[in-house]
């Protein structure tokens, strides 16, 4: 007989956290990372109690984001610090920022042992993170957190919305909810166009690259004004009226 | 300590199994645990008894073995543990791995071929190992 | 005793392949899959026998850039398709296009299944378009194929330069051949800027995305001519003299 | 078709396995090949007869095994094998499999809960089981 106490472990862990969120796509680079921390920034800025979960352990972006990490402490576990008013856990914390080349397995184990340990306390929204692609990190979340809720990211590209609509297809034949589609970088003139499929259309901004690090700055781009439209229709189509816990 | 966070997983995976079994008590338990993390045995023990109190594990007898860890190059087939390298580690580095066993590789590479991609076959995980119950 | 057959066949089925070079980043969306297209179809123009093997498994692009995929047909294995005058496998030729959702060990194996029957012949060069991060596609390749060389891919953007910097160095210290650093999506103006650390610099170039599937358009654009600068530079600092096979 | 390019992979590692164990002759192999691979069996014994005239396994022995594939759900548990779900497949899906068998999730769900999460845990490979050497 051999039995694993972490798979147990996780599901207390998460006990008190509300909603798991995970902001996923087929493609890098279409603005997950900038997606996830602006939505749990605006989130957490509205009154909810909200933690980040950086997932994509071969790259983790959400710190620099951020502009700090800061540091976890322990007891009875591993308490995230609070990174302007999130709850922050990322590999980052144990890696101390070197390289991490990691096979399928490793990575699944990681995520098992991270969210073993992560003190997260009451939550209304966990935020994940998550790299690119339908491999072991998206597998194993489904496997693990129940009620996982997916947000999908796509770009006007040719190389993204297709594949990313399959994806999608896939995840809700699978079972799993999937929140939306929102269309990153989309010319600032086309984003007036009624799109029935997405729930939100996000414009290419030109500030956003210098306001990486600065939370602030960031907030106050157009950028982040329409992530706060997504994150408006997000509540909207869960029926969370806005600041109802 | 994250010990705590541990031993309440095991203790809450040993009164799921005793209530899946019926059990009126759990007696005994034999656990393992992977040298690579390194966990503070007595802290462990004491955790383990602690939250067993007022459950139909309180008083059960705990043995904790540590398993002995063997990595396994994927690249040149190098066998070795962690002992023959954790001295090279900083703290702050043996920190990490105690929390995070798999992240070894960001740490340590192969002293055969100085791959990063090997597997620790060995010496990482928690594993219940045996329980004894009254039914 | 289990021996597999397939490790031994992989050498053999590479045997006449002189170089293979792996088109890499932490990221994704930083052009790997545009670079690496267009980076063998320069070659092949310039007469070299060129192979793309695109093993980016839940996100194939290389077909979408190249406008079609062929069809492989078997003789004694699978014989690659000729497309734009390159041999070209791809994950799309098993999948029909359909989401991909395959957990690490599952990927490494599908890289030895697949170099194991592909009959790639006598190439000068196999392009290998990578997904992005540092998994099994990365150390599995690495594993398989002795001699791999690593061309890195990165953009300007804080969220890329340092990770990568820091990729590529780990990929030294294991033993890989790094040929070099390719800086893309560059503002225009500062592509002047010398910067030893990178093989070559690529222009953000808008034209880019409407030639995505049209080979001739994409090659006229000031994108492919930064790609050849790169090409040359690859070429010289491995003392491939031009047109000489 | 492909069964001489596996065929081929089998001869080679043979021919290197009698080198290294300075074999005179190579007698008698066995083989298993997993169900999902669908492999013309007797192509590929021809094949790999006729690959090994000219070698020390010339006139060798063969026996292949097909083995029965156990697939085994990752989510729900749930055990299948290929037969259970082939005939539901077309023509191009079963010869896409029988060249890449790890593609099976892309056309094949877990019957128990849907998930494409699932393991071969059986019935895919191409083993070299057993050889007979004379040395
Ligand atoms: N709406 C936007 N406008 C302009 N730049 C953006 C936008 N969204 C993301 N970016 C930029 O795109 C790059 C990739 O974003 P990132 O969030 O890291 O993508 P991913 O996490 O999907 O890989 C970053 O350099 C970021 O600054
Ligand atoms: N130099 C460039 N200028 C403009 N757009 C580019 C450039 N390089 C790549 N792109 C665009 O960036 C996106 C991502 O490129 P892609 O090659 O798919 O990246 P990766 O393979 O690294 O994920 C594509 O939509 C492509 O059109
Ligand atoms: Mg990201
Ligand atoms: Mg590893
Ligand atoms: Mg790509
Ligand atoms: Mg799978
Ligand atoms: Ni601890
Ligand atoms: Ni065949
Ligand atoms: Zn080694
Ligand atoms: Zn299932």
């Amino acid at each position: 007989m051999e039995l694993d106490p972490r798979r147990v472990a996780v599901r207390k862990m998460l006990g008190r956290v509300k909603r798991v969120v995970s902001v996923v796509s087929t493609k890098g680079g279409v603005g997950k990372s900038m997606i996830s921390v602006t939505f749990a920034l605006i989130l957490s800025r509205r009154g909810y109690r909200v933690g980040l979960l950086d997932l994509d352990l071969h790259n983790p972006s959400a710190h620099v984001i951020l502009g700090e990490c800061g540091a976890p402490s322990e007891d009875r576990g591993i308490l995230p610090p609070e990174v302007h008013g999130l709850k922050f856990v990322s590999i980052v914390h144990f890696s101390d920022g070197r390289p991490v080349f990691l096979r399928g397995g490793e990575i699944s184990d990681t995520i098992v042992e991270l969210l073993s340990v992560s003190q997260w306390g009451s939550l209304d929204f966990l935020i994940v993170d998550m790299p690119p692609g339908s491999g072991d990190e998206l597998l194993e979340t489904i496997k693990l957190l129940q009620g996982l809720e997916v947000l999908a990211v796509s770009t006007p590209s040719k190389l993204a919305r297709e594949a990313v609509e399959k994806m999608v297809a896939m995840l809700e034949e699978m079972g799993v909810r999937v929140v939306g589609v929102v269309e990153n970088m989309v010319p600032p003139g086309s984003l007036g166009e009624r799109d029935e499929r997405v729930l939100g259309k996000i414009r290419f901004d030109g500030r956003v690259e210098e306001a990486i690090g600065k939370v602030e700055e960031l907030l106050s781009t157009d950028f982040a004004m329409d992530v706060e439209r997504v994150v408006e229709a997000y509540l909207r189509a869960s029926n969370i009226r806005r600041g109802v816990k | 300590m994250h010990e705590w966070a541990v031993a309440e997983g095991v203790v809450d995976t040993l009164l799921e199994l005793g209530k899946k079994e019926r059990a009126k008590r759990i007696v005994r338990v034999k656990l393992r645990v992977g040298e690579l993390r390194q966990i503070e045995r007595d802290l462990f023990e004491f955790a383990l008894r602690e939250l067993a109190k007022g459950t139909i594990a309180e008083g059960m007898g705990v043995e904790v073995e540590v398993e002995r860890s063997v990595m396994c190059c994927r690249v040149c087939g190098f066998k070795w543990s962690f002992d023959e390298v954790k001295e090279k580690l900083g703290e702050e580095e043996n920190e990490a791995i105690h929390f995070l066993p798999d992240i070894l590789p960001v740490y340590v590479k192969c002293p055969g071929c100085g791959s990063v991609d090997f597997e620790v076959s060995e010496g990482r995980g928690v594993v219940i190992w045996s329980v004894e119950m009254e039914k």
